[in-house]
Parts: C-alpha cells; structure tokens; sequence
C-alpha cells in the first residue's frame, strides 16, 4: 500500500509540548488490576499509536484519557491540569464498536453538533460536509443501525472529526473498513493532524502503525512497555513482547517494563 | 348551568332509586341541580363535617344529631321511614321465614348457625342490627368467620355476598325492592317494629363552613319537607310496591 | 341466573343500545384517563429517565421507594387528594372536589410513579448501550434525558399504555374524589361499581365490557400509529 | 379535623400499636398477593417472552388486546371469577367463593396481562440483539424463551415488581370474590375500603400507610436480593 | 506474515462437489435491492473467501446462506436441496459483530452446547478445550460482555468452532484480532478445513486472502462480479472493482458483471 502524503508540519508550534499525560495510573474492576502504573505522555501536535495484543488494555486506557472512567490510583493531567468536564469536550473519541442512535445517518451527525450548540445552516453545512467526507452522502436517510459495519465505522468517525476536537482518541478506527476506506480515513486523519488535531489511536495493523506514527506506546498485560519514536519501536522493538507482537507471536509472560520508558 | 349544590347521602338512598325519581322534579321547579355523593354513612357525615357538601341526607338519627350539636348542621328534619327485613334462601335453614319477631329469628339463626351476613361497617343498617343482637343476648361476633360473616361492605355488596353463600342478610326494603341480583333469596321476617328505619336531612351549617350554598340547600330541603316533595317521595314505586313512607309533617 | 353465557350474551346487547347517558359517561371516562396519562407521562418520563441514566449517592432508595409507589393503593391517593382538596383541606379555596380535575388530580398521583417507575427501567436499558458515547460528546442532563425518551419512544409506549390501562381501571380514587355524582362525575369504573352494589350484575359486566372495547380501540390506534411511524422509520 | 399533618401523625401512632387482627390481616394480604404475583409471573413472563420473540400472523392483534387486558377494571375480573366460582356457576362445586384461594385467582386474572405485556416489551427489546445469533446456534422454542427471560431477569424484576404493586394495591376484584369477610378474606385493601366507608379517615390513612410500608419492604428486599446478584455476576 | 503450514487434504472427496450454492440470489429492504442477482457455488471442503468494498452485501449474502433472511427472488440450495432448518444446524456462523450471551465466558459456550444437545461431561470437556483453543481459559468466568474487542471475537469464533458445523460462516473474523491471535485462528479455521469443514469468509485484508483463500468470490454494490481461483483473482483481477480494492483505490461505478462469472 502506498505511503500517504505527507503533510505540512503541525501550525501550533507554540502550544505546550505535553497535551495530555497520566503519571502512575492504574484501574481495576471486579478486584483485577487491568491498568498497572501507566505513565504516558502524549505530545501535542503529534500521532501516537497505541499497540498490543487482545486484553492489554488499550481500550481502557482510551477510556481513561477520555474520563470516562475513574482511575483506581495516579493522575491525568490535560494541559497540565487534572482532567475535567472541560477537557473532554475538548477531545473526541471512536470507540471499538461504534455506537450510534437509533436515527438517520444525518440525525446521528446533528445530533452530536447540536450537542456541541452548532445549529441552523452552519450545523446543515457541516453535516453535508461529514457525509461527503465519509463518502456516506447517499446513505444519509437511511436508519444508521442498519448501515454494514464498515460504514457505522466511518460514520462513527465522520462524527468525532465534524467535532474539531484538540485531541483524537481513535479506538482501531480502521478495523472493519475496505482497503480503499482505510486509505481514506487515514488520510482524513492525517489531514486534522495538519490541522493541529493530537492524535492517539489504537491499531493491530503493523502497516498502519507504520503509516501512522509519530510515536508508539506499547502495552502488555495493562502495562506500558515499550514506548518511543515509531522508527524505533517498530524496527527496534526493546521489549520482547513487543518483539512478538510485531512477528505475530504470541507472548504471554508478564513482565515489568524496563526502565525509562516514560515517553 | 352554575345552580347546584352537593348533596352527601349514603349508598342505600342511592341504590333505591328514589334520587332518580324526585330530583328532576325539584330541579324543574327551581332551576337547582343536586348533585348526590353517595357512600358509607359514616363517610358521608364525615364530608360534611369537613364542609364538602350543603344538604345531609342520611339514616341515622343518634349519629345525625350529633352532627348538628357538634355544630355542623342547622337543623336536622325527619323525611320518611321504610324499614328493614331480613331476608334468606328460599328453602330456610332457620325455620323462620314468615315470622314477624326479628328476635327470635336471629336467636334461631344462631342456634340452628345457619350463615348470616353482617355488613360490619357500622352504617344505620349495621347499627339497626347490632341493637336487635343485644336483644336476643347471643354474640355473634364471636361467630365472626364462622355462621356470622361481616361482610364489611356497602349494603349491594353484602346482598350480593350473602345471597352467593345462601345466607340471612338484614336489608333496608327499599334497597331489596330495587336488588337485581335477588338470585333465590326471599323475604323472611318483616314486619317488626324494632326495624323502622328513619331518614333524616340536615342543612350542613354556613356558620361553620362559609362557603355553604345555605339558599340553595335551604331551599332543597324545605322542598324535602313540604307537602310537594312529600308526595313526590310517597309516589315512588317500583312494581307498584312504596319503597318510602313520608313523615316529615308527623314528627316536624 | 342462567350461567355466564347468558350474561355475557345479555352485555353484548347492552353495547349495541348505547344510549346519551352512555356515551357521556364514556366521554368524560376517556377525558380524565387520557389527560392523567398525559399529564403523568410529562411528569414520570423525565423522572423515570433522569433515574436510569444518572448515578448519584442514595440512588437504589429512591428507586425502591419509586417501585413500592407502584403499589400506591387507590383509595389512599383517592384519601390524600380527598384531604388536600376537601373545603378544610389547604387547597379546599379552589374548589376542586367532585369536579373531572379532582379525578384528574387523583389519577396523575396514582400513574405517575407507575410511568416512572416502568420508564426507568427501559430507559435504563437503552443507556447502558448509549451512556459511553453520551458521555464522550459531552451531552448535557435535559438533552441527554430527551435524547433517550426520543430513541426509546416505541418501548415508552407500552409504559404509557400500562399507565393508561390503570387508570382507565381505576375506581378507588375517583369515586372518593369525584364523588360519582351522576352527570358530573361519573365514570365507567364507578358506574359499574354502582350497577354492581345495586345488583346489575349483568349492566355491571356490560359496562365492563363496553370499558374493555374502549381500552382496545385507544391500543389498537397507540399501535397503528406506531407501526405507520416504524415502516418510515428508524428501527 | 384540624388538617392533614394532624391525621398523618395520629396514622403514625396506629402503625406501632399494631394488634394481633392487623397482623392476620396483614399476613392475609401478603399471602394472597405473593401467591398472585408469582403465579401471574410463571403464566405471564412465557407468554411475553413468547410474543416478544416470534412473529406469526396476527400478532399485533394479539399484542393490542394484550396490552388492552392491563386496563382490565377490577370489578369486571371481580365479578367474572365471582359468576365462575358461585354456586350456580361452572366451577361452583368446588366452593372456592368467598375463600383467598378466590382471591388469588382474581388477581391473577388481573396481573397475568399486565406481566405479560410488559415482559414482552422487554424481552423483544433484548430480542433484537439475541435473534440472529440465537437463530444461527437453532435455539428451541423453549430453550429460547428462557434463555431471553434469564438474560433479561433483572429488568423482568421491576415488571414483577409493577405486577406486585397492582396486587397488592387492588381492592375492587378481591372484595366481590373475598366478600371482605372479617377474620376469613379480609386483606389490608379492602380493610381500608371498609374504614373510609366508616368515616374513619385517620385509621384507613394509617392502614395505606402500613401498607405502603409494606411495599416498601418487599422491593426493599428485591433490590438487595438483585444487586447481591448482580455484584457477584453477569450484567 | 509466514505461510501457514499446509494441511492433508480432505478426507471426504467422495462428498458432493457443490455444498451450498444461489441461483439469481436477490434480497432487498426499504424499497431498495441490496443483493442483487447472485449465483455463486460454495464448494465442499474449500475455502471460499468473500471480498469487496464496505455496505457491497458481503454480510447480507452470508445471512441468506445461513437462512437468517428471506430471499427476495432467487433460490439457496444446501446440497442440492433447498436451505431448511436441519441445513442451518449443519452451519455455523461468526457474525461481524459478536453476540454474547450476558452470562460468563464459559457459559457462552456451555449454552451454545447444549443447545446441540451436548451436556454432562461431554459438553465441560468441550467448553474446556474451545477455551483452550481460543486462549480465554484464565477469563472463563468473567462476564462474556466486558471482554475486551478481540476477545469477544475469539470467543464467539470458538463458539462456532465447538459446534463442528459442516459449513462455517465467518464475517470478518479477525478483524480486531492482534496478529498472533489472527495467525491462531487462521490455523484453526485451517486445522477445521482439514477436517472436513467448508469455509467462507469474509476480510478486508488482502493479506489474509492470500493466504486463506481457495476461492475468492468479489461483491461490488451487490452484484458478484468475479469469482475464481484465488491466485487468478488475486494476481490478475478481470473486474475493475477487483482491480480498484486490490490496490486500495476507491471504485463507485456501478457495472453489470462480465458475463460468465458464476462459479
Ligand atoms: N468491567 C470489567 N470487568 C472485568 N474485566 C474487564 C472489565 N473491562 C475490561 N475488562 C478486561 O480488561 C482487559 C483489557 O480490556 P481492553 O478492552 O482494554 O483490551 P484491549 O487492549 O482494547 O483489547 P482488544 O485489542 O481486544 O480490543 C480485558 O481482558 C477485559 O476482559
Ligand atoms: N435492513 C436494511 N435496510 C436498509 N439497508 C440495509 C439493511 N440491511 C443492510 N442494508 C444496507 O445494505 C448494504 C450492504 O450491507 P452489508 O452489511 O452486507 O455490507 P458488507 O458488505 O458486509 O459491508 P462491511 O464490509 O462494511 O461489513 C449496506 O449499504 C447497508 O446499509
Ligand atoms: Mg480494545
Ligand atoms: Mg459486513
């Protein structure tokens, strides 16, 4: 598959360095650790994946970055503050299964931009724009419960982009799309991310990690592992999970993260 | 059509039939609408005490008089009479169908146990037939479950339980008359003075509940009383029976 | 009584001779019942939905306390409202007692929590699918609450139709408040609660009968309406 | 009566010098409407679970009259089971009038619909999503049906609860084929009935009271026994 | 990714050639034809592999071999006769999105079992070995639905799997898998094929039907446009749909197949 074009760098230059970052988290349910003692630091501006096998927890940590779930022990600090009503409005989020209300396609998309108090022409403007951007234009009448599953996703995604958001939360947003949507995804959002829009998203696909980039976070049993630039990771990987990972074998050791891996 | 007053009057007037028949004939000549609540006699003193109502129209004399000595009405009046039977199956477990002494034929009852069905709500029916069980010095409600079943209800729904179980209910005859679901039961003693039963009308009292229509309620109940009214409650017949005997202008 | 194969034969001619004083009775039955329900509906949904999507401290005893009102016997709201309207009761001034807004009044406290409670729970439901992206978009409380009565109005509808089922029912309350005055008050339910005390068995279960028929032609509408709205729409 | 703090208070006092005929009363009432309810529920949950989940020709007619039967008025289902169980009538020999078993049956009559309508919005709801995969596994009938009634039995519980509180609440059904008949049929409700048609509003407040907090306890219970459950488990 | 191991053949050469196939299949809803026209062969022992762009009827057309939709015109035969009940239950089917029961992981599966008639210590040792199989041993008593993603997928896979259908029906099955666990299951679908088991499924990655496909049938806008031998699709593609989704490019005209495309 070919390289996307690449973009002009972020415009945001002056913008804090960290946009968002968690210092020692941790999350249990059911009395199971699922998240152990993650410090990650997500970059402004900047792509990061997020890699690991089925159960790692990189859901969870979506979740978390998102607020929508209570951390058990550490902290989430957005611009450096802890995260708040605020914050969340500030980002956007794909989730795993995309999850959409029992309406039209474009209901679905005004109903998140009336959320947000866009209205009238401007809200029709952006909805149209949406459509034709998730090439779903002519499904837009249709009861989005019906949709296929690749085209849920893409209208899932259409609605966190219509939102401008700061931050991209991406949960395999790709996983159950054609080789041509894929293409276009990631170049819709390549295209936000030259906008300034900070990406983290979750994928299983090497290709795509490699496409998309900035920098990896690896995760193994709730735990970070392995965290760095792309290059480095995926062609260096340190820890031997994500060492298995990449050749697509299974590893099921737990192990503590070497040192340093704070990104 | 704003004229009308509220007229709080127990379930047995009302399952009689003589509302239907002598309040158009006073609307027509007045212009007032009367609008009967009809429910437990207890109940009934009991709205009107709390004002929700203009006119009293029940039978319980010893309980009425206390209504207006407590304040709450002006003047109770005598309307008419009928009175009670107690009526039982056909085939007369007791023995005492054509008896004319209620006493003895609730002693009978006791003794033989056939089933008895009390309306155990102390209504003016209830009342009547508590007073004749003192008189026989049995205690039925000893019974209570057994032959003697309180029923704890209106007077139709009594009739209508105890005629189901075959047995005795003391009834007003007004409401018998009028019963549609007689099923085989028949009159069995009737007759006896102890069971007069007297009905009353009482203007509800302005002085204590400002907001009484005492005009218009007066003038319902001077009709009640008057010669017209009388004659009107004299005339209501069903299969040519008199279910009420007026006697305002005897004890008034 | 020849059994109940006459009887019923005897109602079904009843409903065909259906004469002026019927069909007020039925007018102002069909007047109070939907205008409770309706009233209960604007009150119970929001409060049946804001208890299924939000968590707060003391949440379990509100609902049961909401559950148990399910089970608010009739002559006590028929009581209660009795006590607040009567003429020395605080609301006696308004002059409300044995008027339809009384039964109204006691039909909206006797449905109310039925709807609630029964909305709560479908709405809960809905949001353990919805409460995640909600959340994430950042929906507000009003919208939110909305949002999941609009999407989960075809379930909503057989709530509203139990609460319409108990209230087209219901006897104990409007007779203490209304009063069962004739031309006034008086509704199918205590009509036939008076037929019966007088006997009528036979009116008594026509007049049931006839109440049966109503409650279906209303459910029989609820439904058409909805099927005509689901074939055009968003399953 | 000097207003309704006043009675309330008094109704309290009532509560605690609870006497050994409330108690029989009380132990009737909850006999007769636990009995009912979880009758109703091993007819009525099926029967939803049923239509919830099957399509077949007519079944929106079916479903109109079933949600039209939860506005079945009391008195009608009163005097049904009362022309059944009288001595003249088909089912008189077994002498059942005027006994709780009366009464049971009456309120199952009464609840069944109710159970049954309600379950099934839920279980279709829960349907839509089990269908497919529950068609492609070629799930049984019965195996269906309570697999979905399994899987959504912590949402059945408040229809359960709707159905107890209708029960336990009615009045109009359980007085014509009880007869309120004192120490054999007479239930908290009809008690109630009784002491409002007495004038006796304080002591019939006092026994809604009582009855309420009944209720209460019952769905108390419920709810414990549910989120016992549901920490330990499956949701 | 390695070549998968190859497997014996299979052993049951003296079954029909043709397992399941449609006849001028069409199906439609709201009004508008979503399967139009199709005719594909399935055949015993292979491993057909349905490709083609998102919302194409990739999805549709496994309900209809699976009997879940009602034809709009067309015919399905399931070994020359037409589908039925008892066909159905000589399938087994992997939905796009799982479907799982609100009971524990093993309860899942016990379900599914006993729906089959397999109890007692029969059906245990079963459960035990699909949860072996599908590595979730350690989650066997955790609620199915706060699986995570891929772990729901494998378990609605070992679902199916236990079952030993004759045909199994795989709408994306490792679409949200991490690699190994994708190789896993592959093997295992592979392992099921060298047993007897016909394949089809349906993916997004080239990759995988590459490596999983015997045949390869291609869906475009409803239509079957091309089908064949997988090298011969794959390599050489007839179809400019084809042509477009093997190189990740979009295609939107709607064409009428080349005639003699039926397999
Ligand atoms: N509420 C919960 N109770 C118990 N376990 C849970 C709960 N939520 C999640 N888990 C477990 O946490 C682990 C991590 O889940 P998560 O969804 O984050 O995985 P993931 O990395 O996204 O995996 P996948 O790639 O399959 O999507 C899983 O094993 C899951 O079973
Ligand atoms: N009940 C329905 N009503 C209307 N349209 C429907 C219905 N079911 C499916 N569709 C439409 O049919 C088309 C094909 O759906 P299907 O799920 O088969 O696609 P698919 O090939 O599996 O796509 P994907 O790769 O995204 O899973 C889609 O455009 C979808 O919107
Ligand atoms: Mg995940
Ligand atoms: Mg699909």
């Amino acid at each position: 598959m070919p390289e996307v074009v690449p973009f002009p760098p972020t415009q945001h230059a002056k913008q804090p360095q960290t946009l968002i970052e968690t210092r020692s988290l941790s999350y249990g349910a059911t009395g199971q650790t699922l998240i152990r003692d993650v410090s990650i630091k997500v970059q402004h501006g900047k792509r990061t994946v997020l890699i690991g096998a089925n159960g790692a927890g990189k859901s969870l940590l979506l979740r978390l970055l998102h607020g929508l779930l209570p951390p058990q022990a550490g902290e989430i600090l957005w611009r450096g503050k802890p995260l708040d009503r605020a914050a969340r409005d500030a980002q956007a989020m794909v989730f795993q299964k995309p999850v959409l209300l029992r309406r039209s396609v474009a209901a679905n998309l005004r109903f998140a931009l009336s959320v947000r108090g866009v209205s009238g022409r401007e809200c029709r403007r952006r909805v149209d724009e949406a459509l034709e951007l998730a090439r779903l234009g002519h499904l837009a009448h249709r009861p989005a419960r019906v949709l296929s599953g690749g085209e849920q996703q893409r209208l899932s995604i259409a609605r966190a982009l219509t939102l401008n958001p700061d931050l991209l939360l991406l949960d395999e947003p790709t996983a159950s799309l054609d080789p041509a949507a894929t293409l276009m995804i990631e170049e819709q959002i390549n295209y936000a991310n030259a906008r300034g829009v900070s990406i983290v998203m979750v994928t299983h696909d090497a290709g795509q990690a490699r496409r998309m980039a900035d920098q990896i976070a690896f995760l193994h049993n709730g735990q970070l592992v392995e965290t760095g630039p792309a290059d480095a990771v995926l062609n260096n990987p340190a820890s031997p999970a994500a060492k298995a990972w990449l050749s697509g074998r299974l590893y099921t050791d737990t192990i503590t993260p070497p040192p340093g891996t704070g990104l | 059509q704003d004229k009308f007053i509220i007229l709080q009057s127990t379930t047995s007037t009302e399952n009689s039939g003589l509302f239907d028949h002598i309040l158009p004939a006073f609307q027509d000549k007045t212009g007032i609408q009367v609008r009967v609540v009809a429910v437990g006699t207890g109940q009934a003193i009991n709205n009107a005490a709390n004002g929700d109502g203009d006119v009293l129209f029940v039978h319980a004399k010893s309980a009425e008089e206390k209504f207006v000595a407590e304040g709450h009405g002006v003047q109770r009046f005598d309307v008419m009479y009928n009175d009670f039977v107690i009526i039982g199956p056909e085939n007369d477990p007791a023995g005492i169908r054509g008896s004319t002494d209620a006493v003895e034929a609730l002693t009978r009852i006791a003794k033989t146990e056939a089933p008895f069905a009390s309306r155990g709500d102390d209504s003016g029916t209830h009342k009547v037939e508590m007073a004749l069980w003192s008189a026989t010095g049995v205690d039925a409600t000893a019974a209570s479950g057994k032959w003697y079943r309180e029923t704890g209800s209106g007077m139709g729904a009594t009739l209508n339980t105890g005629i189901a179980m075959g047995a005795y209910v003391l009834t007003d005859r007004a409401t018998w008359i009028n019963f549609g679901n007689k099923g085989n039961h028949v009159i069995a003693v009737e007759g006896d003075a102890r069971m007069f039963n007297q009905y009353g009308i009482t203007l509800v009292n302005p002085a204590k509940h400002p907001h009484v229509k005492a005009d218009l309620g007066q003038q319902f109940v001077d009709w009640v009383i008057s010669a017209e009214g009388q004659a009107t409650i004299a005339d209501y017949k069903i299969n040519g029976q008199q279910l009420f005997y007026p006697n305002a202008n005897a004890s008034n | 009584m020849s059994g109940f194969g006459t009887v019923l034969w005897d109602a079904f001619g009843l409903i065909i001779r259906a004469d002026k004083d019927l069909l007020e009775i039925i007018f102002l039955s069909l007047r109070v019942t939907l205008t409770a329900v309706i009233i209960a509906c604007l009150i119970g949904l929001p409060i049946g939905a804001a208890l299924g999507t939000f968590r707060f401290p003391g949440r379990v005893a509100v609902l049961v306390v909401l559950n148990a009102l399910m089970g608010l016997p009739p002559v006590v709201v028929g009581l209660v409202a009795y006590l607040w309207l009567s003429a020395s009761g605080p609301l006696g001034v308004l002059g409300l007692l044995y008027t339809p807004t009384a039964m109204i009044i006691a039909q909206v406290m006797l449905v109310t929590p039925i709807i609630a409670a029964l909305s709560r729970q479908v709405i809960e439901d809905l949001n353990t699918e919805y409460a995640e992206q909600m959340e994430s978009l950042g929906v507000g409380i009003r919208q939110r609450i909305m949002a999941l009565i609009w999407d989960a109005r075809y379930s909503l509808l057989t709530v509203a139709l139990a609460g319409f089922g108990r209230a087209m029912a219901e006897v104990g309350a409007v007779i203490i408040v209304g009063g069962n005055i004739n031309h006034v008050t008086r509704v199918m339910t205590t009509t036939i609660a008076l037929e019966t005390s007088k006997g009528n068995l036979q009116l008594a279960l026509a007049l049931g009968i006839i109440l049966l028929v109503l409650a279906l032609g209303i459910n029989a509408a609820v439904m058409g309406v909805r099927a005509t709205a689901v074939r055009s729409a968003y399953a």
